[in-house]
């Protein structure tokens, strides 16, 4: 990871600039490409068209169809091919057109890309990195705006990272794409637009660690991705009412960075933690069953978890009554202190 | 393979010893038929293009270009023929009796999919490409089990066949394999139906396939056609004639249906960045509509009235569906709530009354949840 | 479900039989084989050979090859081709060989299988039955050793159960092929010739809900499947040591008895859960979520995990040391008893 | 579509036009080489059997009778060409020289694959079925890549071809399918080695498919050749034919080698459920290591000193297989923790220091953990 974490503010004319996050992830891919001639990208329409949120951009047309590969229209080809190609050295960066799109290839990832650094004994590295385009609200159709972060995360050998911002969106790619381990960077699409200053030259923490986003003392609020601009919002909100609260982008499904989500948690006594996907089963489980581990003396109420209902993601007709959202985060905060009322 | 073309671009229709037999089913009402669908789904995909534009729905995804391979196709089988159509299949489904209101539901986003499949014989459109084509063969042995147990009379179970549509893209998936070595292993009575309308969003077929598609089917032992997707007469006659061998116990076949998709992917699309004018304008020039309008008139098989006719019809049809698109209500959330089971289960009713409860109090707070 | 519930003890000659666990599946296929024409079972393998844990043996001699359906090789196709004939009125019940290939089928089950009844607005039932056999400590070569349930789970609109002894199999057997929903059975491998009296007249306690196995008063193991036994063992030792272990079968991953579960860490004040599973991201951090949610203020410890460690399934050569046993329920109990001490 | 066939199973060389040519750079020394191989396996395979029976192996995949596919394929490549085996391939694996100790790791179950792939260009044994095919394109796809970036001198890396194994089951998997997709739109180096043994555990093969195996390849448009698998010539004259052709550009291929798994599927299984005595017999007769030995015989190609020198050094493997199998104790779970990833991860280090702690408590205790 030297290449990506080692680089430095040069001093010089300013590294800075304002961008949305896809483009932030944009520029990393091209700035990874030009770094390094083992690393391309492969996927369904990422070529001409740049992809369907044009993330890939102008990527072909700069480093030609054999570092920026259209693939047949085949998810298991895409993740099993860019297996075989990391085997022999290269970096691929695999992009799955959608969330609801990325089961297919979940027998490469589970079985596969996910225990052969194991499976050998540490003779093969396979630093694949998948982009998924993940999270709802964007009024699409089924299968568009799912959330199966759980299903990644529960399988060792992946890691999963989502970014929530234009900077972390940016460094966080070039990291997965330099780390040795498969990665899957999960970019929160209803954030592609949301536009952000990123520095080039300064990188962002670690991105496999948690980041506190928001310092607060009353409680905390542990989410990532989509749900971050949330969460702040949540925040100012609450701050008017009186309350403190803390907001911690997870950033890291796998590592989880429980350290950070524990101390802070310790430090307001109270968590409520939020993802779109369905509460039932979710990665909002792992962190409150955690937490609660290690921060039980500290605590003064149960871990609260915030999520999607236990159903296929709805109509997005409905997906404003699904979705979590201010109201709802601010309802968690509530049922939080009832506990330390009555108690 | 040439694709079989019976109407030539320039109208002249061709003998052809094998195909033309099975136009014969068809009188001059039945072939102004062919045409009326044609120019309803034409006019219905306008329509709900411009819909789209304004904000109306979701998404539309339009089948322009493609209304030859489908109509033709469809015609040739029998209602009772169950199809599992892909997304695209507007001309198939509104020929299937399936209202503007149930089509949409998926494009307004106010229901997954609109229709009840068993009142059509014919599916809910399907996102995960090529998922359908395994339905389709499970399907297909349930109907050759019904024909065992005796559950419908042998010539009746034996009468129905099944439609698996999926386009060139989707033909990639290793689903549609899966299916196909169940179909040649179990003998079934199903016929692939793929549209290769040149383009997977913007991926070009070649990128699929190398090799023409209707080629895969001889991986598995089965006959394949190729047929020209934009002439409706070798469209209907090729899909009737295998349909008779299948009904007759042939086993699987696959038809490669040749046609354009005119439009843009969908309405999300913009196919200005990896295609040319001059390739669209091509085929364009290829039109399935015209082409067979032309020879309907220069035969006079349909005169004026009747265009117009279908013109009137084709504009009411258009007003139904805007009328019923901005009508159009998202089911409620407790519906799906009432639909992840068929049965009752605990996690759900606890959460569907958490958000009754939830919602509750806003309104006593006077507020709009 | 009427047929399986409503059947009563005829009270004339004995339905009491003891028999392996496996064979206790065998007796529940062949019971619904017989009751309804419609319901026919696929799979590899599983006609001639009788599978290769032999528990469809002799069900094709009995029922004929078109009923007891030797598939291709190919697990999203028998997943795929079930539904279809469940679409039509049929209750396939799918045999995947082992728990590490279901995953090609993870498509079928994940977007189409749990999703096409709501998909549907209730027009189409899918009443598949998927068998999957699961779990380690059978000596066995990677991928025939996993407990993927969390990545069921996870996913509304399936039915996840496993059965821990003999009497349950049977019952919870032909409770999930008559379900209209789809069920995935999780057969635990290592206890297939565990024997167990089956009482055929009269139905074990609903499939979807959990039981108490034991009575205990001072902490309580919720676990299921394979570990169940090792739950029981555990709460004999500790017994002699003076603990009195509650010992719960949670039967039903989805949906969730957690009232049972929350009721039973209500009156002990301690719950320790246990799968085969990671812990990280496993199902266990559900059910510690959610009964802390419950019970919290009758809690005097968090609720504590034992599990798999996050890796994939080892060698097994070292599985020993992978698999909870006795002495990690014990330490786990020892845990939960230190906080109480401290607090 | 007959099997190509070079010697007959009652010894007679037959001339083939097209394959024979290739037998020429074989001599006498390389002849007998691809018996010895053979033999090896052979001796080898028996003791591993055994091996399992008293309880030294968790499980047995023997290859009993594919010992002629395996030789004459592996032989016709170069070494450094990449192999991507299934789990049957022992005779390959120790043809490429990957040691009594590495192979069996995976089957004494003391660590998941016993070999660095790299050392021997010989991947791991793949135990889900099919998945290595996709793994075989996409290093194929990296051969190309590799030679566009200069990164190997041209003729060295249009030197590199890449062999994918997959049985007559496996073939019903979708990503069978994908890879051939993948192999036929970016032409790749890659030859497709299906070993038709007959069975897929007790399925036969016309479950998977009534049409012969080697006809997948014209669904993409590429060669196939079916070859006597029992045949160490023939499978030799193919796999070397296509070999040069791969080389020069030709894209993928594929081979269905028709044989027969003489043996259980594994030590777990009873073949006597499914198929009959007379089945096995029929195959035994066609036995491809008497039927070589018995034409290096009657040509005098090799004499009895060399046949019992083979035997003697096939009883030192079987003696080193069965010195290095006792001998082999699993790796820790400490080196599983630490394979995991290949880069530091939180959650893998926290347990593997509760591990410790916990295990060093029983040890203070006194306990034996
Ligand atoms: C499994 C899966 N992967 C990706 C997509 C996204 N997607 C939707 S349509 C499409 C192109 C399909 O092309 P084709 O099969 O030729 O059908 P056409 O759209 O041309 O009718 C893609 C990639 C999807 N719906 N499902
Ligand atoms: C995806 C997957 N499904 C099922 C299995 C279980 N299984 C192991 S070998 C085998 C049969 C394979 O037959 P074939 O491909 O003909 O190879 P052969 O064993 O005959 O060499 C099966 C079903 C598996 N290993 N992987
Ligand atoms: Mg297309
Ligand atoms: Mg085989």
């Amino acid at each position: 990871m030297s290449r990506v974490t080692r680089e430095q503010d040069t001093g010089t004319e300013s590294s800075v600039q304002t961008m949305p996050l896809a483009k932030a992830i944009t520029a990393a891919l091209r700035d990874e490409l030009a770094a390094d001639e083992k690393t391309l990208l492969i996927g369904e329409d990422i070529g001409k068209l740049g992809g369907v949120f044009r993330v890939t951009d102008g990527l072909q047309a700069q480093f030609g169809e054999h570092r920026v590969i259209d693939s047949p229209l085949a998810e298991s080809g895409i993740i099993g091919t860019s297996i075989g190609m990391a085997m022999r050295g290269y970096r691929p960066v695999a992009e799955i057109q959608f969330d609801g799109f990325v089961f297919p290839a979940f027998n490469q990832i589970t079985t596969q890309l996910a225990k052969i650094h194991n499976r050998t004994d540490g003779a093969l590295t396979v630093p694949v990195t998948i982009r998924l385009p993940y999270g709802g609200h964007i009024g699409s159709i089924e299968h568009h705006s799912e959330s199966p972060e759980a299903l990644f995360a529960h399988t060792a050998g992946l890691r999963v990272i989502t970014p929530s911002n234009a900077h972390d969106a940016y460094w966080m790619t070039r990291q997965a794409i330099v780390s040795e381990d498969p990665v899957i960077i999960m970019e929160p699409k209803r954030r592609y637009w949301l536009k952000g200053e990123v520095d080039t030259a300064n990188p962002a923490p670690d991105a496999f660690r948690a980041q506190v986003l928001r310092e607060g003392s009353d409680i905390t609020i542990a989410t990532y991705g989509p749900l971050v601009p949330v969460a702040l919002a949540t925040a100012e909100v609450a701050q008017r009412e009186g309350r403190s609260v803390e907001v911690i982008d997870v950033r890291s499904i796998s590592p989880l960075d429980d350290e950070t989500i524990a101390r802070s948690a310790a430090k307001t006594r109270r968590l409520v933690v939020a993802h779109e996907a369905p509460t039932f089963g979710g990665f909002g489980a792992e962190i409150a069953a955690r937490v609660t581990e290690r921060a039980y003396d500290r605590l003064t109420a149960p871990v609260l978890r915030v999520g999607g209902f236990y159903m296929p993601y709805p109509p997005s007709g409905q997906e404003d009554r699904y979705l979590p959202d201010i109201d709802r985060m601010l309802e968690a905060i509530e049922r939080s202190f009832a506990y330390g009322r009555t108690r | 393979m040439e694709p079989v073309q019976l109407l030539s671009p320039d109208g002249t229709l061709r003998e052809d010893e094998r195909y033309s037999p099975f136009l014969e089913a068809l009188d001059d009402a039945g072939l102004r038929d062919l045409y009326r669908h044609m120019a309803l789904e034409r006019r219905f995909d306008q329509e709900a293009t411009s819909l789209q534009r304004q904000g109306q729905l979701a998404l539309w995804v339009p089948a322009l270009g493609q209304e030859a391979a489908q109509v033709g196709t469809i015609a040739a089988l029998k209602p009772t023929d169950r199809v599992f159509p892909t997304y695209r299949e507007h001309a198939m489904a509104l020929y299937r009796g399936i209202s503007a209101e149930e089509l949409m539901a998926t494009f307004r986003a106010t229901k997954h999919a609109g229709w009840d499949p068993h009142a059509y014989n014919f599916h809910g459109y399907s996102i995960v490409l090529a998922a359908q084509t395994l339905h389709a063969a499970g399907w297909s042995m349930a109907v050759k089990q019904d024909e065992r147990l005796g559950l419908r009379a042998r010539d009746k179970a034996a009468d129905e066949i099944v439609l698996a549509c999926l386009g060139d893209g989707a033909s990639s998936q290793g689903d549609v394999h899966e299916s196909m070595v169940f179909a040649s292993s179990y003998e079934l009575p199903l016929l692939y139906f793929i549209q290769n309308n040149h383009w997977a969003i913007s991926v070009p077929t070649a990128t699929q396939s190398r090799h023409p598609l209707v080629h895969r089917a001889d991986g598995y032992g089965f006959e394949g056609v190729r047929v020209d997707g934009n002439d409706v007469l070798a469209s209907y006659a090729v899909a009737a004639e295998m349909a008779v061998q299948i009904r007759n116990g042939s086993g699987p076949k696959l038809i490669e249906s040749v046609t354009y998709r005119i439009g843009a992917h969908t309405t999300a699309d913009d196919p200005t960045k990896y295609r040319s004018d001059d390739e669209v304008q091509a085929w364009a020039a290829k039109d399935p509509v015209t082409r067979f309008r032309s020879w309907l008139e220069s035969g006079d098989r349909a005169d004026q009235a009747y265009f117009t006719q279908v013109q009137e019809e084709a504009e009411e049809l258009a007003t139904e569906l805007r009328r019923a698109v901005l009508a159009m209500e998202s089911i409620d959330i407790e519906r799906v709530f009432d639909t992840v089971y068929a049965e009752p289960h605990r996690q759900v009713e606890v959460e569907k009354a958490w958000l009754k409860d939830y919602e509750a109090g806003f309104a006593e707070a006077g507020g709009d949840k």
